[in-house]
């Protein structure tokens, strides 16, 4: 059951919901979603699992907890999302740009202890987390930070890059 | 009373003026800070959508070393770190399972985390512990701006942890009030910039950019000021890709509220980096 | 004053209470073996949490503690009520202001004066009864019932003589008779109560076809004998839909909204997540109305994984092994088909069938479904008889039902009486 | 002056070896009858009235079947001594297999109550109350006029106090209210036209109440143009009627009710339509549940906003307005589910979703919902926009909560003193709270409340003995006015006055329900309960414990309520548990104290169980609370001490679950015989 799994790792029980549909109206990436989060709840209550874990919405919210904030019911439909992409993963059923985003912070993460942003948009831009007309779009951009001298390729390494791998490999298998 | 800091990942990288400037005012103001050493990323929204339970780690490691530094406060200037740091830290303090729980990971490490860090906004900060009058005391040269606060989600969001109504936030007002500046009111205060899809979905996260910017200035603001290095870096640094993509003239300068607070401190434009703001060529004072 | 309870369910209880306590006498009269109504089938109820049982009635003025179980409430043997259970009213006479009424009694072959409730008549007993949801001798007693006297079912007896060898206080009469009596009271009360609305002429939800499809009240009973997991008719139980709004809210048949079957609904599905968490439960709403503070019972049985489906099933198919529903789910404008192993339909609830008859000797108007309307001076409606209620509701409305026949004047009498009663009850220490 | 012991054979089933009974426990003081059937059988009574018995034990069936007819078969033969009742017969005969241990187990716990009779004392009289025909209303909305309106015609004359300049409450605003089709004032003023003697005092608050059933003593304060007025009234009575109040939800921010002048509250509303207004708006949206089935603010359903905010709706779209609601759940229940089909009809549009954003252009409502049963999120523009606010209890519920010494819920309504059958009595006897006070509640609801109240206060007041029960007595001198006894009482029926010899506890007997809380808790002893007094307890355990000759002993404390009704129906039931549990019943596990569990260990008893009712379910509110805080304490106490902690535990069950009830005597027998045997005085 994708709806124990999700309490499980979040702490949300998306049966608890009364599908008002307070979060749907409030939530600003609404426009692109398959579905709201009402109704991915809802997909989630009812037991379509695979609709769920397939659907863009997961993968566009945008963690502004507006739904959080004003759910009547006190659930968290972020945090759901958050777990909803665990598991996701863990099936390897992501979004090629995702897939790049979120791999690349991981390898920042266990590799340095911190992101270093520049790296970390070259290595995106190499592994395909950016599409073609977007690369094109930010060119200028980039010019500009480079004069600003906002790029630096400093890269900043913390000591206990041994101790976060460590927690890593001690929480890797928590989601099944 | 120690007061501690954890700068957080943007604010070592892209968005450094940010830093620069909060410790430059900081200062103006006799405040002093301590860096968090060796301090790790808080995993922001990426890390908790790949293992949650590894998100809470990463700051629960933050926090142990805070506490074991003897801190009593931290300032987060991210509002993504705050928001991370401040939750985590929420949680361990009001339930004691999820304490034990994380306390038996860090063991593995050698740490321990007892919830005895109070992580806080510069922000909230400013405004609750240091006092507002104090600040009024300190201007030097008021800035006669109307300025639009723009507050973005994760500061006053979710409700456990948020500094006041996510709805009709006033804090940083106040601080511009304070500096001599005249808040305006619009709808989109605390309206997603779309920061965490900026690069998965840019073209959703544009139209929200635009929104905010839209309405800042159909509400007569000559100056937006952020306390969010994501929230600075949509505004500012995507901002000539907005305006591109609309075809709307909706450009406005973008400032960190600790640019304006440094420059009514009297601190100079060079000190606060503001000339590394890719709008800093609009900004008139 | 003299007063007639009809009705002996819980609103009847709680009127003859409250009457018997200020004094008054009173005569129940109910048609069943034994008092307690719906509520002696429900076993557990709303709305305490964790829920409380449903043998449960307001104790007497001379008894202690706040409430007591029906069998040990006593009522049996307080002095002012007089109890005809197994009897009917067959007329109603005005004379001078006060009524005549004529009771027959069927035969209970047991006599309630001499029965002491040794149960040795049901250890003899040959004859061995299995209904749908519970087992029993052809001589049964009612745990909870009220009087605690045996009850032999004529029906199934084969008269062997068994229990009359073993009744040592010849209780037992095999060749009872029914009687007629006739009671002079002064005013009436109607607590003739609400029953549940057999389904069977909704075909689509094959109430009456098929044995796995059944209503709340028949869950209540089954879940009253359970202790591990849910077994229906040999078929263990992993799968359960209830659907809401079964022929209530149908301008067809019930225009009104039965308003507690949300909540016993809501009840059964906690009461079956807590036996075994196991079991898929599935509620086919409308609109959930757990009104006021029942909120709590929504908000818990969605918290416990109990899953809730806005719409109504079209149709029921039965399958060798499991049933199949079909019903749209409304909040995704989709057809779903559910495999489930049982049906439990939340019927309408309706006025007894018993009550027209009273209701036509008495001259009370009632609506179209045959709830009461107005009452008189003389006649009061108590309870489920005028509209259905919860519980405290009522409990509320019999005590209210008694209001317009107190006297202000308390006669000397009635004050030697209370007197008496309360010092009894000074004398005893076992509690 | 003798005791004498009645025994029921119960046609055969309560099968002892009398003759040895008979020895064993005979003497000059007791005389033993063995006799058939007691309850229907006269014969044995009047032979026990011949034999000139002073006290009586009664060994037959469950004292909850017969007590009454033990009492009343006393009473034909004109026998009246206080007598106790040992049931042989559901807790004995229908449960044990081993004749032998039966045996024991029988004479045990008929020689301990023996004991325990001998120390019984005649009850004392206290004086008595005259009741005047005062009774104090809090609040003139619906529910207390119309209790005023009852009162009166029983002969009484009520007061009623409001805090308010204007009386009627939240109903006097509704334009027309469900069922009664008039418009709310018309139906007040049909209540309040036939009050004659009732004294309604406005401006008015309750500033103390001293006393007790009966004779309370209450001080009213009442403020109008800057002068004070206060008040004395003796009433026996009290009625809480302070009703309900609409909540403005400022709070919830983005719909920007306080800030944009056209989004208004339901009652607002009302209001506007009772004046008869011109609602000049042409597009109305309804939102319904704002504030209430909210877990941030009010988790309860208000229950009555959809009722009042269909009425306004189809009045508003009679006069040809556009208008939209907005709901999770329509609970129209019961019959007004006509107004929902009406307002379907008259084609008033509902939408199920909730108004998640609201921005306001030039008067123009700008409203984002999502329409969750089309899955798409609609702009609608509206000229005004109705929030159907949660209903909520007045704050000065608070204050009137201290004053009165009556707990509130936690909505901050008055709590009950029991839900489901006691819905409007409070923990304090002769205080009564009606209608919304307890919760959001009908106008139906509220009159039959007020009729009910007005019943229970006719029998309650106009009888005589408003004693409950012999009620328990605290000794001035033992007294340390230590206050214990004040907190744990459940009914709040202890006062603490100012003597010569410093502060002392005393009982009002009127309000005292007999369960023993205060016994149990008195470090001096001061407290009794005849019957129950420390020293009888303790001489009943002692004697129980070490006349049964067993193995493995149990004490087993069982109240006298759900306790013992599921002990019964064990019986009833016959199954069959261990000889071990010898029953010690009580009025209620607030009656049992630590002094008493350990008693049972030190008399040789292997193990202590409690059996009480279900949580939140304690017919006396508070001991099974009590008794779980105590088993707490002993176990922490054994385990300091090097005793198996295991050997005390607690049960709540009900009737209905004595299943879960047999499988604990079962389990916990099995874990005192793994136990080694308890040397006492270790």
């Amino acid at each position: 059951m994708l709806a124990s799994q999700v309490q499980k790792i979040s702490g949300e029980n998306p049966l608890a919901c009364y599908q008002c549909g307070n979060c749907t109206g409030s939530c600003p990436m609404e426009f692109v979603m398959d579905y709201g989060p009402r109704r991915l709840i809802h997909l989630l209550q009812i037991g379509y699992d695979d609709e769920v874990l397939k659907s863009n919405t997961i993968w566009i919210c945008a963690s502004c907890y507006n739904c959080t904030y004003r759910c009547p019911r006190k659930i968290s439909f972020t945090r759901m999302a958050f777990a909803l992409k665990n598991i996701a993963m863990k099936k390897n059923i992501i979004p090629k740009k995702c897939k790049a985003f979120y791999e690349t912070f991981l390898k920042h993460v266990l590799n340095y202890g911190r992101l270093n942003e520049s790296l970390f948009i070259n290595e995106l831009v190499l592994k395909g987390g950016k599409d073609f007309s977007e690369i094109v779009r930010d060119i200028n951009l980039g010019i500009k930070l480079w004069r600003k001298g906002k790029l630096k390729m400093k890269i900043s390494k913390i000591d206990g890059v041994k101790d976060i791998v460590k927690l890593y490999n001690l929480t890797k298998d928590v989601i099944k | 009373m120690k007061l501690g800091l954890y700068p957080g990942c943007s604010l070592e990288g892209l968005e450094n003026s940010y830093l620069v400037s909060l410790v430059k005012s900081f200062e103006a103001l006799g405040i002093n800070l301590e860096e968090i050493k060796d301090w790790n990323c808080c995993g922001a929204t990426a890390i908790p959508s790949i293992n949650v339970e590894f998100s809470y780690l990463l700051v629960a490691r933050n926090l142990a070393l805070a506490e074991n530094s003897g801190l009593n406060i931290v300032i987060t200037p991210c509002s993504e770190c705050y928001n991370r740091l401040a939750y985590v830290n929420y949680k361990i303090k009001n339930d004691e399972a999820f304490k034990n729980r994380i306390n038996n990971y860090l063991k593995e490490i050698g740490l321990r985390y007892d919830g005895n860090v109070e992580v806080k906004h510069p922000v909230d900060f400013l405004v609750k512990s240091f006092g507002i009058d104090k600040i009024k005391q300190k201007v030097k040269k008021p800035i006669n701006k109307r300025v639009a606060s723009y507050y973005g989600c994760l500061f006053v969001r979710p409700r456990e942890i948020s500094i006041e109504s996510a709805e009709n936030p006033r804090t940083m007002d106040q601080i511009v009030e304070a500096i001599g500046g005249k808040p305006v009111n619009y709808g989109f205060k605390t309206k997603c910039c779309g920061a965490s899809i900026i690069i998965t979905r840019s073209d959703a996260a544009l139209k929200l950019i635009r929104n905010i910017l839209k309405s800042c200035k159909d509400n007569g603001a000559e100056l937006i000021v952020t306390s969010c290095p994501l929230c600075h870096s949509n505004l500012d640094m995507q901002q000539e890709i907005v305006v591109k993509t609309f075809n709307e003239d909706i450009k406005i300068p973008v400032l960190y509220f600790t640019q304006l607070l440094g420059l009514s401190l009297g601190l100079n434009e060079k000190d606060l980096a503001l000339d590394k703001n890719l709008t800093y060529e609009m900004i008139k004072l | 004053m003299k007063i007639v309870v009809i009705g002996g369910g819980l609103s009847g209880l709680q009127a003859s209470i409250e009457l018997a306590d200020h004094g008054y006498d009173v005569i129940i009269v109910e048609k069943e073996p034994y008092l307690g109504g719906n509520a002696l089938y429900l076993h557990k109820y709303f709305p305490s949490y964790p829920l409380d049982c449903s043998y449960c009635i307001q104790s007497c003025r001379d008894s202690t503690g706040i409430r007591k179980c029906f069998y040990r409430s006593g009522i049996h043997s307080i002095e002012n009520i007089k109890i005809y259970t197994l009897s009917e009213i067959k007329d109603i006479k005005e004379e001078n202001g006060r009524f005549k009424i004529e009771i027959i009694k069927r035969p209970r072959y047991v006599d309630e004066n001499r029965c002491v409730n040794c149960k040795r008549c049901e250890d003899v007993c040959p004859v061995t009864i299995q209904d749908n949801y519970s087992k029993r001798k052809a001589i049964y007693i009612n745990d909870q019932g009220i009087p605690p006297v045996y009850t032999i079912d004529i029906k199934s007896c084969k008269k062997c003589g068994k229990c009359l060898e073993v009744c040592q206080t010849n209780a037992i009469n095999l060749d009872d008779n029914e009687k007629i009596f006739e009671e002079i009271v002064d005013r009436i009360i109607v607590a003739t109560g609400f029953e549940e609305y057999k389904p069977y002429d909704i075909i689509e939800y094959k109430y009456g076809k098929s044995s796995f499809v059944i209503t709340q009240f028949e869950l209540a009973k089954i879940l009253s004998q359970q202790k591990k997991g849910l077994i229906v008719n040999g078929r263990k139980i992993n799968r359960v839909l209830m659907i809401q709004c079964v022929a209530s809210r149908d301008v067809r048949r019930f225009k009104y909204c039965s308003k507690i079957c949300c909540l016993y609904a809501l009840k059964h599905a906690i009461m079956l997540k807590e036996l075994d968490n196991e079991i898929d439960i599935y509620i086919a709403f409308m609109d959930i109305r757990s009104y006021g503070l029942y909120e709590f019972w929504y908000s818990k049985a969605r918290e416990l994984g109990v899953k809730f489906i806005r719409g109504r099933p079209g149709s029921i198919e039965e399958h060798e092994k499991h049933l199949k529903v079909y019903v749209e789910n409304t909040l995704e404008q989709k057809l779903q088909e559910i495999d489930v192993d049982l049906v439990v339909l939340s019927s309408a609830l309706v006025p007894n069938k018993s009550s027209l008859k009273i209701f036509k000797l008495l001259g009370i108007e009632t609506d179209e479904y045959g709830f009461a309307y107005e009452d008189s001076k003389i006649v009061s409606i108590s309870g489920t008889a005028s509209q259905i209620r919860d519980v405290p509701e009522t409990i509320k409305s019999s005590i209210s039902s008694t209001l317009k026949f107190l006297d202000p004047i308390i006669t000397e009498e009635i004050k030697k009486r209370r007197e008496e009663a309360v010092m009894m009850m000074y004398k005893t220490f076992t509690c | 002056m003798s005791i004498g012991v009645i025994i029921c054979r119960c046609n055969g089933v309560i099968d002892l070896d009398f003759d040895k009974l008979r020895d064993e426990i005979s003497d000059n003081d007791v005389k033993v009858f063995v006799r058939n059937a007691i309850c229907i059988d006269k014969e044995p009574w009047s032979e026990l009235k011949k034999n000139n018995i002073s006290k009586l034990v009664i060994a037959a069936c469950s004292p909850q079947f017969h007590e009454r007819t033990f009492r009343n078969m006393l009473k034909n033969v004109t026998l009246s001594v206080p007598f106790s009742i040992v049931n042989l017969k559901e807790h004995v005969a229908f449960v044990h297999r081993d004749k032998k241990l039966s045996y024991e187990k029988s004479k045990a716990m008929i020689k301990a109550t023996i004991e325990k009779m001998k120390n019984i004392k005649e009850e004392t009289i206290v004086e008595e109350i005259k009741p005047n025909k005062n009774v104090l209303i809090i609040g003139a909305g619906v529910s207390g006029l119309k209790v005023a309106e009852c009162l009166e015609r029983l002969g009484f004359e009520p007061i009623i106090i409001e805090k308010n300049e204007r009386i009627g409450g939240i109903i006097e605003r509704l334009p027309k209210i469900y069922p009664y089709n008039v418009s709310g004032k018309e139906f007040l003023n049909n209540i309040i036209k036939n009050l004659r003697k009732t004294k309604i005092i406005t401006n008015a608050e309750v500033s103390s109440v001293l006393g007790k059933f009966g004779n309370y003593s209450v001080t009213v304060i009442r403020r109008e143009n800057n002068t004070i007025e206060i008040m004395n009234f003796r009433v026996p009575c009290i009625i809480i009627a302070t009703g309900i109040e609409e909540w403005k939800p400022f709070d919830i921010t983005y719909l920007k009710y306080g800030r944009v002048p056209n989004v208004i509250t339901q009652l607002e509303l009302s209001e506007k339509l009772m004046r008869n207004e011109d609602i000049k708006a042409n597009r109305i949206f309804m939102q319904l549940c704002v504030g209430s089935r909210d877990e941030k603010f009010y988790n309860y359903c208000s229950k009555m906003c959809c009722i009042y905010t269909l009425e306004n709706a189809i009045e508003l779209r009679k006069r040809g307005k556009e208008v939209f609601i907005g709901y999770m759940d329509i609970r129209t229940i019961w019959k007004a589910e006509e107004l929902f089909n009406e307002a379907r009809k008259l084609g008033i549009k509902f939408i199920r979703g909730k108004v998640a954003n609201v921005t306001e252009k030039n008067g123009v409502l700008k409203l984002s919902v999502e329409n969750t049963l089309e899955n798409v999120v609609e702009d609608i523009e509206v000229d005004l926009l109705v929030l159907s606010s949660a209903l909520k209890a007045p704050d000065t519920n608070k204050d009137l909560s201290q004053i009165l010494d009556v707990e509130l819920d936690e909505h901050n309504f008055f709590k009950k003193l029991y839900y489901k059958l006691r819905e409007i009595e409070t923990r304090k006897r002769g205080i009564y709270v009606i209608g919304s006070s307890t919760g959001p509640k009908s106008i139906e609801d509220c009159i039959i409340e007020a009729k009910a109240t007005a019943k229970k206060i006719a029998t309650e007041v106009f009888l005589p003995r408003l004693r409950p029960r012999a009620p328990s007595v605290i000794d001035e001198k033992l007294c340390i006015g230590c206050q214990i006894c004040y907190k744990v009482c459940p009914h709040r029926a202890i006062e603490m006055i100012i003597t010569g010899d410093g502060e002392k506890a005393r009982v009002l007997v009127e309000n005292c329900k007999s369960c023993g809380a205060c016994v149990a808790n008195c470090p001096t002893g001061a407290a009794q309960l005849e019957g129950y007094t420390t020293e009888q307890m303790l001489q009943y355990i002692e004697t129980l414990i070490k006349e049964a000759k067993m193995d493995k002993k149990i004490a087993t404390f069982v109240c006298y309520e759900c306790g013992y009704a599921a002990l019964d129906m064990i019986g009833i039931k016959r199954l069959k548990y261990s000889e071990s549990y010898l029953i010690i019943p009580v009025p209620c596990l607030a009656r049992v104290g630590m002094l008493d569990i350990f008693k049972a260990l030190s008399s040789g008893a292997d193990g202590v169980l409690l059996i009480g009712c279900l949580e939140n379910g304690c017919h006396y509110l508070k001991g099974n609370e009590y008794a779980t805080y105590l088993v707490g304490i002993c176990k922490d106490i054994l385990d300091a001490i090097g005793v198996e902690k295991e050997r005390i535990d607690i049960i709540k069950v009900t009737n209905a679950d004595y299943y879960k009830l047999y499988e604990k005597l079962v389990e916990f027998h099995k874990k005192i015989i793994s136990l080694p045997k308890l040397e006492v005085g270790k």
